[in-house]
């Protein structure tokens, strides 16, 4: 094999696919070969054990587990060498001539979306079908929203920075324990979302998102910040608790909905896979992932601490150590 | 007996009331409403190969209207001095192609002025008016032809994606508020390009012929590789498929005993056929990938994780048609002391043809555009970056197909790789259809009824 | 020698073999074909096989013995620092890669032979040398890989040769026999004909070995699910609700349901059109009509399924709205979104037009015509003809195609995750956003949750039980078709 | 409802050919066939093989449409109406003109079905009861009753070729056409079976128009009333059945009859 | 080459069947039979349709064994083999015991094609020339070179009735078996056709044995030495052709031949 053969998160794709492509174009190695899959066909892969006929990069838009490093420590992979690349800011975004979404909160998504809400200082089932319903600063139109299916990673950060903080800050976390709730239950509680058609789950990817929200003027929907950058002339984004969502908002941590993005390298597979080693650095060299890299162009927020993954790299530095 | 009684029996039959001598002109009330059952029949029949040829025309449309505009690119005209000193010192850098890139924009700025066009753009800005793969193209052919620096060589580069879609209307200036990549003054340089005859739009070989780029550069990505990946497959599915699927369905139909075994196996075909692809991918990646250790994303994972799809397609159909065929054919053959085997093969296998060839036809279709099972075994992603240097290399270097890059190009963000994919599409419906028309032709000649 | 000529002697010596075994057969029957047992061709044949047969045998064997001998006894030379570093398995890998640039470099000329095999470490940088020849290595050669590198070549190169002894001499020894045994009563259809007669079972056990391998393939992973999840809840839960924090409630219900509705209803369009599509152009259409139109509607199962399920989210669901939704022609609001089972069955149903028509056109076709004759000779009408005797002779074809369609049905995604929605739902309106089975399964396995938890591991739960759902569906219609089957002629 | 010129014509024809042509392809397989057949006759048509006698008997209710490459010329009339004039439904044709066909080719379906299909579709039973008896009096006129009474839900394919062409033959009376053609009815049955079908024959003439196709001179003689010799296409001589046998007056006929041919 | 057994045997029978019995399913079509098949002789099997004729006949060259629901039990023995013997290959039996089927079933293939058919698949001819001549002089023999002569490339389908089982005659001659089972050969074939079949059976019974199915006792006296008279499934009486038709033992036999019968 010639190839560095990466797999993994389709969010990640884009950007490895950059730099790949830049990879073959500027130096002797092939260009690597990225697969799409999802983080967990990726990781599961990456896990199968070492040799040649496994890859040597996982993507994922999400950190890896400790049952997946169990899992893979079993089938021999030990050493893995863990690689943070930047952040996804992830944005909610409107038809362009659409009703003006302009700015949200939290705890507007938590009433819009939650099967439970707080009302009047009781837990009720949620009773608002119109946006201006649950807040009068809204436009007047039916709730219509478009969230990622459970499958997406994106979904666990919704989840976390949008509908648990929104429980929180409504109160409705507080009145669910005090109506006798566990506390784990409570915040399962705050994280579900209604089931009657004002939220539809996305399996697909954004370009549906996007397919829907064309089809349906009312509707708003989660995208990937590098998706909207790309969609400007069909969509419009709204800001978050006060925060416009950039990647200079979400690289200083004050757009409150983003995620880190990683790839995983199989250490084993170092000096034996021809080009691996050179791939690593060269995605995260200042002049690939840094703020004026072709990666934050395309729309990745590029991590503050570049250098200390750089460093990471050289030394081949493995989870656990 | 004689003329005189048979007029005696007619008196007869005149007496009997059953003998109505009805005119075969004028319909009695049943006839009418049979008729009218048999016009009514006929006519569902056409009603229903309407509906089926107005929904593929209306899909034919969709496919066309979205996806001719992939067939255009819009190219810039640059004469890019090629600068020993410049190019050595590019050529130290890590990022190599970003130095030529200043190189490019240097001359081009230089071809704008020779041209009498001037713009309040800076050259940061007027990058953008070019396919980031620009500057690869002009390094590419310095490394190919190193005796040409030192010389003035002109270059057809890719317009950015947003610049080809305004030349076709996709992109206008109201879409460009947002925009990060382009401004509105990008299009009046445009406009002016296009007056100068610097910037022209013509037909796209290598959208049909080149190979995938990058998110971040549509404009440059073509379908050529994955097609050639397609192709690989599909001569592995069509080398396996056709001969073990036949020769599975005939030892099935015509040798194998009639027993519960034999049922648990014909069950089980039809039961394949209902497993879904990804399933059939679940498969290959486990048994040719982890098992047998072919290398992933080759094609020739592909086409043997399609062939096993394909099977119970082509075995279905086979042994209806094997059963079609009336039984007294077969005795004739043996009659005259054929073996079964040559009975099977000179005289039950040609009748059966047809709905062997109808089989193949629907089961490559299938495999053709499938792409559920060549994610697991890493054909769909960014892959077919190269073409593959030899027919071994066909087989085994990573490649993708082209569903599969329809597929990637539907889902990435940019609105140029929309249009792609419907242009990927159209090229996907030409191949299949070149595919088909052997198959086509052989099933008419086989075409009888006796 | 190298496998491409190895094959191409094994060619040449069965072209050798059918020439030999055809020529002694007519030669003892002094050219009178007449005398022999079979055809003088079944001779030719027969020295074929046993020509490559065992040939190929042993060769698919050697190939599969060879690396794992050499690989054994070249790793021996690898110290345990050097596997302990990374794994034998890399390291052999790494030996292999240079002993291949060894190769290319010296047919190339850039090393002589001996430069090749003798070459140390010390003396050259073999990395760079190599890279010269197009061979790309990942970290500098040790001398104990080179070393290694280097045995193997000659362990190989002595393998080759055997290989290709044994190979060829095999050949011979099969040819030489059959030739020898060759005489005017041997059977050689016979043998020809078991021949073939096991060529076709090894064909027909794929089937069945296929089903073995997805069995296997799900099974470990199901077994794994079940062990961290309650077959109880996931075979009679009510809800579907997977969630990446785990709590995820898997229920299968539902999109059972969802699938078996979704398919019910793109059969409901799919049969009846294509059924009638294919008996018109059987039985009423002009050849010239049928040559067009069947190929054309072939073309609707070549389109991309992508483009089925735009078709699906763009098209037909707000039509669907149009008409049921609220504000719709029919003023009643049942559909509260474009995506629903409807639509995505009434587009599935049109891909699947193809499978009934195409195939039960062949079928109709293939009845004799004398069954026409009789019935039309009768007063019967076309349709009544077709209806009363032509379908059901045609029956068990027919209902193969059927059968075909509705598994296509059931293995279908990307219209169903455009068209039907993601959201599991138990719901008898068909206007409702449901999911199925196989969408499940994709977004599962593609999606991003932990690969040992639950979420991950119930699509392989998912495709077991599918497999076992079909597999009754399918037993059924065998029963259904043993019982009305009507044998013509 | 017979008009007054349709039972003019019946006292004199039933079915009245005139310079018909049929090919096959480029094949001329009928030449210039002119016939009157009288009605509640038996009229035989003998010839050597290949002469065109089922070709000319299938023009005459159309069952020739069904031969893609077969194309006919010339006027066919019943009962006065021209049987390829367009607005003809050859439907209602064939159920007043029935067949029996050479090969027997009865329906993959039970013994029963065969029989009781024609009268299904015409609707000559108002319920299962009267069905039945049309079904067993057909069998029994067919002389098949005996050997199918036990057997009727049995496929009609699994009979031994007599048999199937007995089923064929009641399949073909079941519907009580005016006319029937019959091709070759008797070729597979034993000299007993024969008899029986050639008084059924005699007993249908009645009230029905008969055409058969024999090869047994001693059959047409036995049966019909009128004979019709065919010989390569041509209509070599027609007449009543004495008189072809006694006194022909081709020599081709007289050659035929007497064996002397070819 | 025969041997100094099958030489002996030659004088006496060809075939022996001894208790043979065949079921279709539950159905009991042939009972006890045994008989012994004299080579170099013509024996004609009689009876009334249904009566198991075809059956047996199907048995002498396992054609029986392509019908699922078909079951043989007892002995056969051909040159003292006994086909039923597990080592026993169909295909040779059945390239020596040749078949002509009761209903015409020629190839869809071309006229030339379904007489070479065997020629080819058996080897009989070295070159196109000789296969030219085997498939002429098949035809000639079966009265239908003239007929066939000028469209040996259109397809056999597209033959008459009568033209049909006589190309399928050629067909089975043409491989030139020791056995012809031949089933009602000339029931679609007038007169002086059946002549010629006739004289083809008295032409060939010099070197091969032949087995004929007929309902014309005419036949039967005319071409055969030994007659076998079936019923019900029951052989009941065989014998030399004259001794049965003017000197039946068994009073079924006799009401059968003289048309009495049922
Ligand atoms: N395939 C079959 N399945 C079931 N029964 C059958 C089958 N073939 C024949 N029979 C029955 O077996 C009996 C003997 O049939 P066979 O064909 O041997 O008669 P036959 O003597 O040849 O009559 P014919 O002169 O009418 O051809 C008949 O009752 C027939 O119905
Ligand atoms: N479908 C056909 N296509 C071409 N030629 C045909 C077709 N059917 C019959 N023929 C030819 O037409 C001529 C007359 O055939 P027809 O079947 O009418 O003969 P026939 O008198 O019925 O003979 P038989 O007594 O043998 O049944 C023959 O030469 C025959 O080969
Ligand atoms: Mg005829
Ligand atoms: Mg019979």
């Amino acid at each position: 094999r010639d190839q560095v053969q990466i797999a993994g998160s389709s969010t990640v794709l884009p950007y490895a696919s950059i730099v790949a492509e830049a990879f073959g174009e500027n130096t002797e190695f092939p260009t690597p070969v990225v697969e799409s899959g999802g983080s967990s066909a990726g990781l599961k892969k990456f896990c199968t054990g070492v040799g040649e006929n496994t890859i040597d990069i996982a993507n994922a838009s999400r950190a890896i587990r400790e049952k997946e490093i169990a899992a893979c420590a079993e089938a021999g992979v030990k050493d893995i060498i863990e690689v943070r690349i930047g952040y996804d800011g992830i944005v909610f975004a409107s038809q362009k001539d659409g009703p003006a979404f302009d700015a949200f909160n939290q705890v507007q998504w938590f009433n819009a979306l939650s099967p439970k809400v707080l009302k009047d200082g009781e837990l009720v089932d949620n009773p608002y079908t119109k946006w201006s319903e649950v807040d009068s600063s809204l436009p007047d139109v039916e709730i219509a929203a478009f969230i990622p299916g459970t499958k997406h990673g994106t979904r666990e950060v919704f989840e976390e920075k949008v509908l648990a903080v929104g429980c929180e800050e409504s109160g409705a976390l507080k009145a669910m324990i005090d109506s006798g709730m566990s506390e784990d239950d409570a915040e399962d509680a705050c994280i579900a979302v209604r089931t009657d058609g004002k939220s539809v789950d996305i399996d697909g990817d954004y370009t549906e998102t996007l397919a829907r929200i064309d089809s349906n003027p009312n509707g708003i929907g989660v995208f990937g910040l590098a998706f909207y950058e790309n969609n400007t002339d069909k969509l419009k984004v709204a800001n978050m608790a006060g925060v416009a969502p950039s990647t200079e908002t979400i690289a200083s941590g004050e757009y409150p909905v983003s995620r880190p993005l990683f790839f995983y390298i199989k250490k084993a597979h170092i000096g034996v896979i021809p080009g691996l080693q050179e791939y690593a650095q060269f995605f995260v060299s200042d002049e690939i992932a840094g703020p004026d890299g072709p990666l934050a162009q395309y729309g990745l927020v590029s991590d503050p601490e570049l250098a200390a993954t750089q460093a990471k790299i050289e030394a081949a530095e493995t989870i656990g150590n | 007996m004689t003329d005189t009684t048979l007029a005696q029996q007619s008196d007869t039959s005149h007496a009997s009331p059953e003998r109505t001598v009805f005119s075969i002109l004028e319909g009695d009330a049943l006839t009418r409403k049979r008729n009218a059952a048999e016009a009514r029949f006929k006519l569902y029949g056409i009603i229903a190969i309407g509906i089926g040829l107005f929904f593929l025309v209306a899909l034919l449309w969709a496919i066309l209207s979205n996806g001719l505009g992939a067939f255009t690119q819009t190219f810039v005209k640059v004469e890019v001095p090629l600068n020993q000193q410049q190019i050595e010192e590019a050529e130290k850098s890590v990022v190599k192609t970003s130095k030529y890139r200043a190189i490019l924009i240097e001359a081009f700025e230089n071809d704008l002025s020779a041209a009498n066009i001037s713009t309040g753009i800076s050259a940061k800005d007027l990058e953008k008016l070019f396919s980031s793969g620009a500057a690869a193209t002009i390094r590419d052919h310095v490394l190919a032809h190193p005796d040409s620096i030192g010389s003035t060589v002109g270059f057809d580069l890719i317009a950015s994606s947003r610049v080809d879609g305004y030349m076709k209307g996709r992109v206008d200036r109201d879409d460009l508020a947002q925009d990060k990549n382009l401004d509105a003054a990008h299009l009046d340089l445009a406009d002016q390009l296009q007056a100068a005859g610097i910037l022209e739009k013509r037909f796209n070989w290598e959208f049909v012929f080149g190979t995938d780029a990058s998110d971040s550069r549509p404009e440059q990505a073509g379908i050529g590789a994955s097609m050639v990946g397609s192709l690989f497959m599909m001569l592995v599915v069509l080398v396996l498929s056709l001969p073990i699927g036949v020769a599975a369905s005939i030892y099935l139909e015509e040798f194998a005993p009639q027993n519960r075994f034999t049922d648990l196996i014909e069950v089980n075909i039809s039961n394949l056929a209902a497993v879904p692809s990804i399933v059939f991918g679940i498969l290959g990646l486990a048994v040719f990938i982890q098992f047998m250790h072919l290398p992933q994303s080759a094609p020739l994972v592909g086409g043997l994780v399609l062939t096993l799809m394909t099977l119970p397609t082509i075995i279905i159909s086979t042994r209806a048609s094997l059963k079609a065929v009336p039984p007294s054919i077969r005795d004739a053959a043996l009659g005259i002391g054929a073996s079964k085997m040559q009975s099977i093969f000179h005289h039950v296998l040609p009748l059966a043809m047809p709905g062997i060839l109808t089989g193949t036809i629907i089961g490559l279709a299938q495999a053709l555009g499938e792409t559920a099972p060549l994610l697991l075994i890493g054909m769909v992603g960014f892959i077919a970056s190269n073409f593959p240097d030899g027919v071994a290399a066909g087989f085994l270097s990573p490649n993708s197909a082209m569903p599969a890059q329809i597929y990637e190009w539907a889902k990435r963000a940019d609105p140029a790789f929309y249009e792609r994919a419907w242009g990927g599409i159209i090229v996907l419906l030409v191949f299949l259809m070149a595919m088909n028309i052997i198959a086509i032709i052989l099933r008419r000649r086989f075409e009888r009824r006796w | 020698m190298s496998l491409p000529l190895v094959s191409a002697v094994l060619l040449v010596l069965a072209v050798a073999g059918y020439i030999f075994g055809r020529g002694k057969a007519l030669k003892t029957v002094g050219g009178d074909s007449r005398r022999l047992h079979s055809l003088s061709g079944y001779y030719g044949w027969n020295a074929v096989v046993w020509t490559l047969a065992p040939s190929l045998l042993l060769l698919v064997i050697w190939l599969l013995l060879q690396p794992i001998v050499i690989n054994g006894s070249v790793s021996s030379m690898i110290s345990e620092e050097t596997a302990a570093g990374s794994s034998l398995d890399l390291v052999m890998s790494d030996v292999v890669r240079i002993a291949e640039g060894l190769d290319l470099a010296a047919t190339q000329g850039v090393m002589s032979a001996e430069d090749a095999s003798s070459i140390r470490i010390e003396l050259t940088d073999v990395r760079d040398r190599l890279g010269d020849v197009g061979v790309a290595l990942g970290s500098d050669v040790t001398a104990e890989t080179l070393r290694a590198a280097q045995a193997y070549r000659e362990i190989s190169a002595t393998g080759y040769l055997l290989r290709s002894v044994v190979v060829i001499g095999a050949a011979l020894l099969g040819l030489v026999l059959a030739v020898v045994r060759t005489n005017p009563e041997f059977r050689a259809r016979n043998a020809v004909e078991s021949v073939v007669r096991w060529i076709l079972i090894a064909a027909a056990s794929i089937a069945v070995l296929t089903t073995l391998g997805i069995v296997l393939s799900l099974i470990f992973n199901t077994v794994e699910f079940f062990r961290i999840y309650p077959a109880s809840e996931f075979f009679f839960g009510l809800t579907w609700a997977p969630s990446f924090g785990g709590g995820s409630v898997l229920g299968i219900l539902p999109l059972i349901w969802a699938t078996l509705y979704i398919s019910l209803i793109a059969l409901a369009v799919a049969v009846p059109i294509g059924l009638f599509a294919a008996i018109y152009l059987s039985e009423y259409a002009t050849p010239h009509v049928r040559a067009v139109a069947k190929p054309l509607l072939e073309i609707l199962a070549g389109i991309p399924t992508i483009v089925y399920g735009l078709f699906a989210l763009l098209t037909v669901g707000p039509l669907l709205m149009n008409v049921f939704g609220s504000g719709g022609a029919l003023g009643v609001n049942w559909m509260s979104g474009a995506s629903s089972v409807l639509t995505a069955g009434m587009v599935m149903g049109i891909m699947l037009i193809p499978f009934v028509s195409s195939l039960s056109d062949d079928i109709i076709n293939a009845v004799p015509q004398a069954m026409r004759d009789g019935s039309l000779g009768l007063g019967a009408t076309h349709s009544e003809t077709v209806k009363q005797v032509i379908l059901p002779a045609a029956l068990p074809g027919i209902v193969g195609a059927i059968l075909l369609a509705a598994s296509r049905a059931i293995g279908e995604t990307m219209i169903v995750v455009l068209g039907a929605g993601a959201a599991a739902r138990l719901s008898v309106n068909p206007l409702e956003a449901m999911t199925t089975v196989t969408a499940k399964i994709v977004s599962q396995l593609t999606g991003d949750a932990d690969f040992a938890s639950p979420e991950a591991l119930v699509a392989f739960a998912l495709g077991m039980t599918l497999f076992v759902v079909t597999l009754g569906l399918n037993i059924i219609a065998l029963y259904i078709v043993r019982k009305y089957r009507e044998q013509y002629d | 409802m017979p008009t007054i010129e349709q039972a003019n014509n019946m006292s004199q024809s039933k079915i009245s050919a005139g310079n018909v042509q049929v090919y096959y392809g480029d094949t001329h397989a009928i030449k210039d066939v002119s016939i009157e057949i009288r009605p509640q006759s038996v009229t035989a048509f003998i010839g050597p093989s290949g002469c065109g006698k089922s070709t000319f008997l299938r023009c005459l209710n159309r069952m020739n449409d069904t031969i893609a490459s077969s194309r006919v010329e010339g006027r066919i009339e019943i009962d006065g109406e021209n049987i390829y004039d367009p607005r003809v439904d050859p439907v209602r044709l064939r159920a007043k003109v029935g067949m029996v066909f050479q090969k027997p080719n009865p329906f993959p379906k039970s013994i029963y079905d065969n029989v009781a299909y024609g009268a299904r579709i015409h609707g000559l039973a108002r319920n299962k009861a009267e069905l039945d008896d049309i079904v067993a009096s057909s069998l029994q006129k067919a002389g098949l009753w005996e050997e199918a009474k036990d057997r009727l839900d049995e496929p009609g394919t699994g009979m031994s070729g007599g048999q199937q062409q007995r089923l064929c033959i009641a399949r073909a009376i079941a519907v009580s056409p005016e006319v029937i053609l019959m091709d070759e009815p008797c070729s597979a049955l034993d000299p007993i079976a024969t008899a029986k079908v050639e008084e059924l024959i005699d007993e249908l003439r009645e009230n029905f128009t008969i055409v058969i196709v024999t090869h047994s001179m001693q059959q047409a003689a036995r049966v019909s009333q009128r004979t019709a010799f065919f010989h390569l296409g041509v209509l070599v001589e027609e007449g009543l059945t004495q008189d072809i046998f006694t006194n022909p007056k081709d020599k081709r006929t007289q050659d035929y009859i007497t064996g002397r041919f070819g």
